[in-house]
């Protein structure tokens, strides 16, 4: 009733069925609730880099890498299928922020090199924004590479850094001569001040400083490519996030049905009460809404679909999902009471990582003025 | 019989667009009733007819186009972004239906072209004065005497009525049991004796809705579509179809259409807050195609539409409203005012307002549908009906 | 349970208690909805001016009428209460545009002639509106008085003029050398051209083009005080609309909660169904909010009560009003199913008014957008 | 005693504004729990209690300050102004108003001025783990034993647990007859034998709330409170009394207070579709006010807030959880860190998010106060509860 599948084609394909599979079977072997809990505001990164290990060992992070790249070849819309299932585990891997974003990179810059790195194991994440509300080719940017005679030398501020504590290399946005580059940095290299930020679900980010001396081989791409790539990387990885806030929000539905059949107040069942029933009811619409959405968008994410297409796709995703989570998420803790607001049931950790998913790459209302600016009347997507 | 789904989509949709520019009566667009007469609509009707174009859903052997789900809406789009009012289509997307699915070989031949034809003009008869909602408490009764039953009762909320010729009816044809068994469905010919009909007049000033009051009319046997005594299970059949269709697209693009060129003419999308407002309302919209598709493919693929296909009508009908209403606020002054048509050539925020309202009413109003959802689909305790 | 007296100081005062009494007696006398159903778009005057007549007979037309220009001299705000009971019973009565609107002005100019036209019978409307969503000071004024040899020249186009067909005077806003007047214009004169709109609610108003002359005597104010004193004429009328409107919305809600105990499905009165229960407790809730809101606006629209007051007044409880107006209306609809949607049963006639009294004189969006621009941060109200 | 109320509400808040920017320890301003330790707020609550500006609401003859309506707002709007956090008021706002109702003289002497002391801190005992929308189900009993009453049961989701020395608890005393019979309200000291307490952690990390654990707990007879078997009256009350409490515009104003300083830092009026957004939920707070006042003037006059009081509870917090969430909105990345104060020195989105999830719960669930007004208010059929 509640999964991705039945709303895509491409979840149906054998290879994306057995990949999706194998997701399953890692999962079975680990408990989500539980280890997210455990891992919450920890300042160590070795759980992040743990639970990427284990992405790996499942062949997750090659999944959407083109087989002529070392990976699996499955088509990137894959992405929000796999990560369907790690939100309905509550799964704390890095999937994201660690592959999807930098992988969706390197499908868009054909970057073999990054694709190497990956596959080899290590771990990447993506440096870009610099303030709230941002998007590569809207927002200016202000981190720049200099070159002089010592070299090349990359200054400024990166915000809202998902990924960057566990990872082995940061791919950065940089400004430079009137046009963009994207700079691979290592995390311990001189120069390179990180500080980490608490999020609402214990999971953090990074703000980044950098001054620091480069090589000229540390830039893997520069010129009129970088913004769209890097755009269309961002716009792969919402999809994804999208995919992910659905899975979260179907099991605190499936957790909320479970409840109000079981809970008894006046002597009945407390589903069996209308006005709940009703309300119920609304939430279920407004998942299936997404659900059949996220389900296009994914069979529509194939390679070399065009980027505005997907653009709009990532901006509707992500705003309904945002939208349908956090109304089941709200929802949820107030038909379940009391315990719906306490820490000690699960039902909390669901939602706090929705808040996260929902602000992280612009929010719902961001991606609507988004959708309002690139397709004002929505005649794209209707006629 | 052309074979319509062999044209690519962006084929077909030039093909339908080019077709309703050319042949579509100019005087006919944004109509102020919801419903016109059949008079206004018969040339209409019949060039649709004339050229395989009235039964979208029909397959082609029974002389429809048997459109794929994506074609389908395409065909609906072309339709309302020009405008084009409902014409007489009860025969088309629900009794047709149900004639192919459950229909005698004699019912087939019998009504399936007339109504092509326009020759049949069918009305549903299934809601009574204590039996809105609550469908399994109607009181209408069939008695067999010889090859015929003999019906008696009364039916309201009739669309069509105006206009009709015939009458798909569930009557009561056993007594005993559980209220929903032992319900039978009818084709009536709206001329037999004993049938009187009272026109009732709606919100929009017209008389678009109808009485029908049956006292001791003779119906034929023959005419019973589907087993006797097992109406329900058709009727609910029935119903999902016409939730599929309601829960198309077809309304809140019309009133999105209506908004956007009211917007337009008056400079509205230059207030951020009303673009909010309006991208809001149209993702509603554009999402909602989505999940029609999933329940077309279903239904292509030989399934039902299923209980779920209720969240469908109510997202449709009640993001239909919501448009209206937007319309409402923006249109000011300007949305009160009766005239049927605004100054941009649209239909008014009025006439939309009134024309929204009764589709959370009919065909299982928005709480019937809730309490499908819950019951049949979320399985959740002790749930109504 | 739902009446603004108990939410109003002023309605309790023995000579608004006594006026309200006579109001009730007058209506009991006569029967709205069929009356009101009858007169629908009727293209005659005499429907209105017999309706007026009844009102001048009980004492409706003087009541906010101070004692020393003949009137009974009763607060300001008690219009909106003799406003509720009129709501209530669907009276056509043209109250707020003959009655509130004209006197409203003549309280502000403190104009005794003005007064003195309507406590001798007199059926005057105010002209001022150009466009829609205009306030007088913010919108300017097309509409010019120009002198010459043959004297004053009136010019321009008005509309939505309530209340202009069973006129006997309207009051013109005009500009005149850079500076604002108001003239008398009696409606037969030669140059005026009235085209009546139907409305919703099968009541009209009009759009007047005036190309007349005029005396200087016609010309009742001009100067710095035209524009404050027919706003605050606006903003009284505002307030009155309001209660108005609150007693259009409170009879649909108690049709509603009968329909609800009566009305039989499933074998139930549908008003046990909880999900209706919470829907028409919303309905409640939000009749109530109007309530106390309007009772504290009434109590305070005294005379001299200060401008930007009554002003932020009208604009809350206009919007208000409207607002819980809409909602009661429509779900009314909904609740009643068929019947509400029927043209034979009364309940569309009340949803029609408050169709159009909402829109008219400004609506809910209007008024707040006015407040955010008069008193951004509602500091005015709160703290 | 000092009289209030001869002051003008101009000259009210003026003196109540100055004693808070002097008095307020400005640490505590904004303060990221909902409820602080009694240790942190120890010392402002003494300043109040020393000033006699401690209980807004009780008579002057108790110790309070006796505020007509009008000045009582003026008294929450200046302490939420400054961002002054919740105290230990369980005993001002819900055990003192019935003690002074209901209780006896030697309860009043000895409980009263030990509330305004901060020697008593209170904690209510309503909710238990299968009663908790259903009051009437709870299962707590107390055992009469001479002069003694012997308690066994448990209490949950009780606020100010953690630094509470003393509980009224609601438990049931007879158990034949209706479920509603047979309850009595006692007072306990948290200190006898056979209390044991276990705090629960929030989504806000906090142990905010707390279970109690009752075996074989002796209470005196004599902190009976209200008559015995009749508590269910008595506890009504109280909760109404609650509800005027929760009603009041204090949860949304802090909201508003704290959405206003974030939205002035960063320019969000600027934008014409948030000050669209904001509007809408400061009318809705400020038009709260005129009904909140009705209320407080019925009680002024000696008459109870009656069940009609729901609809200010429900209004009130939903208000504030839809300021809260717009707040989550706008702030978009910043609302999600975890740091708990914002760069404006306001309290960050997500604690507003978090602390205003309960209100809809607490007291008496959004549910249930509907349930309530159906009921007893519009008198509909059938109603629960």
């Amino acid at each position: 009733m509640f999964s991705l599948t039945e709303a895509s084609a491409l979840a149906r394909e054998p290879e994306v069925a057995a990949a999706l599979d194998a997701v399953d079977r890692y999962l079975a072997g680990t408990s989500g609730p539980a280890r997210f809990r455990a891992a919450r505001n920890s300042p160590d990164a070795v759980p992040d880099r743990e639970a990427y290990a284990g992405l790996a060992e499942v062949g997750v992070t090659s999944a959407i890498v083109p087989e002529e790249m070392g990976g699996s070849g499955l088509a990137p819309g894959a992405a929000a299928l796999i990560a369907e299932r790690l939100g309905r585990a509550l799964a704390r891997e890095p999937f994201i922020e660690n592959v999807v974003l930098p992988v969706g990179l390197g499908l868009a810059l054909s970057s073999r090199s990054l694709m190497d790195a990956i596959t080899k194991g290590e771990i990447l994440c993506v440096a870009w924004q610099e303030g709230p509300f941002a998007r590569p080719g809207v927002t200016p940017v202000a981190t720049r590479l200099e070159r002089d005679g010592r070299g090349l030398r990359l200054s400024g501020r990166k915000r809202f850094v998902m990924g960057a504590r566990a990872s082995s290399g940061m791919l950065v946005l940089a400004e430079i001569e009137g046009s963009h580059a994207i700079a691979s940095v290592p995390p311990a290299t001189a120069g390179v001040a990180r500080q980490d930020k608490s999020l609402a679900d214990g999971t953090c980010w990074s703000d980044i400083d950098f001054d620091v001396w480069l090589k000229e081989r540390d830039v893997i791409a520069r010129g009129d490519e970088v913004v769209p790539a890097l755009s269309s990387a961002i716009d792969l990885a919402n999809i994804a996030i999208a995919g992910m806030l659905y899975g979260l929000q179907s099991r605190i539905l499936e957790l909320t049905l479970e409840y109000l059949g079981t809970r008894v107040q006046f002597d009945q069942p407390i589903g069996s009460f209308q006005a709940l029933q009703h309300r119920a009811v609304d939430l279920y619409t407004h998942a299936q809404i997404a659900r059949f959405l996220i389900g296009e968008a994914v069979d529509s994410a194939v390679r070399g679909a065009p980027a505005h297409v997907l653009e709009a796709y990532a901006s509707r995703t992500k705003a309904r999902a945002s939208d349908s989570g956090q109304r089941i998420a709200k929802e949820g803790i107030q038909m379940h009471g009391g315990i719906g607001y306490s820490d000690e049931y699960d039902l909390g950790l669901y939602v706090k990582r929705i808040l996260v998913l929902s602000a992280w790459l612009g929010n719902a209302d961001w991606h609507r003025r988004h959708l309002a600016a690139i397709d004002p009347l929505g005649d794209g997507g209707m006629t | 019989m052309k074979d319509w789904n062999a044209l690519s989509d962006a084929d077909f949709r030039t093909e339908i667009r080019a077709f309703v520019e050319k042949d579509f009566p100019p005087h006919l667009r944004n109509h102020p009733r919801r419903i016109p007469r059949w008079e206004t609509t018969r040339e209409w009707f019949l060039t649709l007819s004339a050229n395989g174009m009235l039964a979208p859903n029909w397959p082609a052997a029974y002389g429809g186009m048997g459109l794929s789900a994506s074609k389908m809406i395409i065909y609906f789009e072309e339709l309302e972004r020009w405008g084009v009012p409902r014409i007489y289509d009860m025969g088309l997307y629900m009794l047709g239906p149900i004639l192919i699915r459950h229909g005698t070989d004699a019912q087939k031949s019998e009504y399936l072209p007339r109504i092509l034809s326009g020759e049949h003009r069918w009305a549903q008869g299934y809601s009574e004065p204590d039996a809105g909602s609550d469908l399994a408490s109607l009181r209408t009764t069939a008695v067999p005497d010889g090859d015929h039953y003999v019906i008696n009762g009364q039916k309201t909320w009739t669309t069509f009525l105006d206009d009709a010729t015939h009458m798909f009816l569930l009557a009561r044809t056993r007594k005993d049991g559980r209220k929903q068994e032992g319900l039978t469905i009818f084709i009536l010919n709206l001329d037999s004796p004993g049938v009187q009909r009272r026109l009732i007049t709606t919100l929009s000033g017209h008389a678009e809705l109808g009485e029908v009051f049956l006292d001791n009319v003779r119906v034929p046997a023959a005419n019973i579509v589907g087993p006797l005594h097992g109406g329900w299970t058709a009727a609910k059949d029935l119903l999902e179809f016409e939730r599929i269709n309601n829960g198309s697209p077809k309304l809140p693009l019309y009133a999105l259409n209506q908004l956007n060129a009211y917007a337009r003419a008056r400079g509205l999308f230059d207030d951020p807050a009303f673009r909010d407002r309006f991208t809001r309302l149209r993702l509603d919209l554009q999402d909602q195609y989505c999940a029609y598709r999933h329940f077309c493919n279903r239904l292509k693929s030989g399934r039902t539409p299923g209980p779920e296909v209720s969240m469908l009508k109510l997202w449709s009908t009640e993001t239909y409203q919501r448009l209206s209403e937007l319309f409402l606020e923006v249109a000011g002054e300007e949305g009160v005012e009766a005239d049927l048509l605004d100054v941009a050539g649209s239909l008014s925020a009025l006439r939309l307002y009134y024309r929204s309202r009764p589709s959370t009413i009919y065909s299982g109003s928005s709480e019937v549908q809730r309490n499908l959802l819950a019951k049949r689909v979320l399985k959740l305790p002790g749930a109504r009906p």
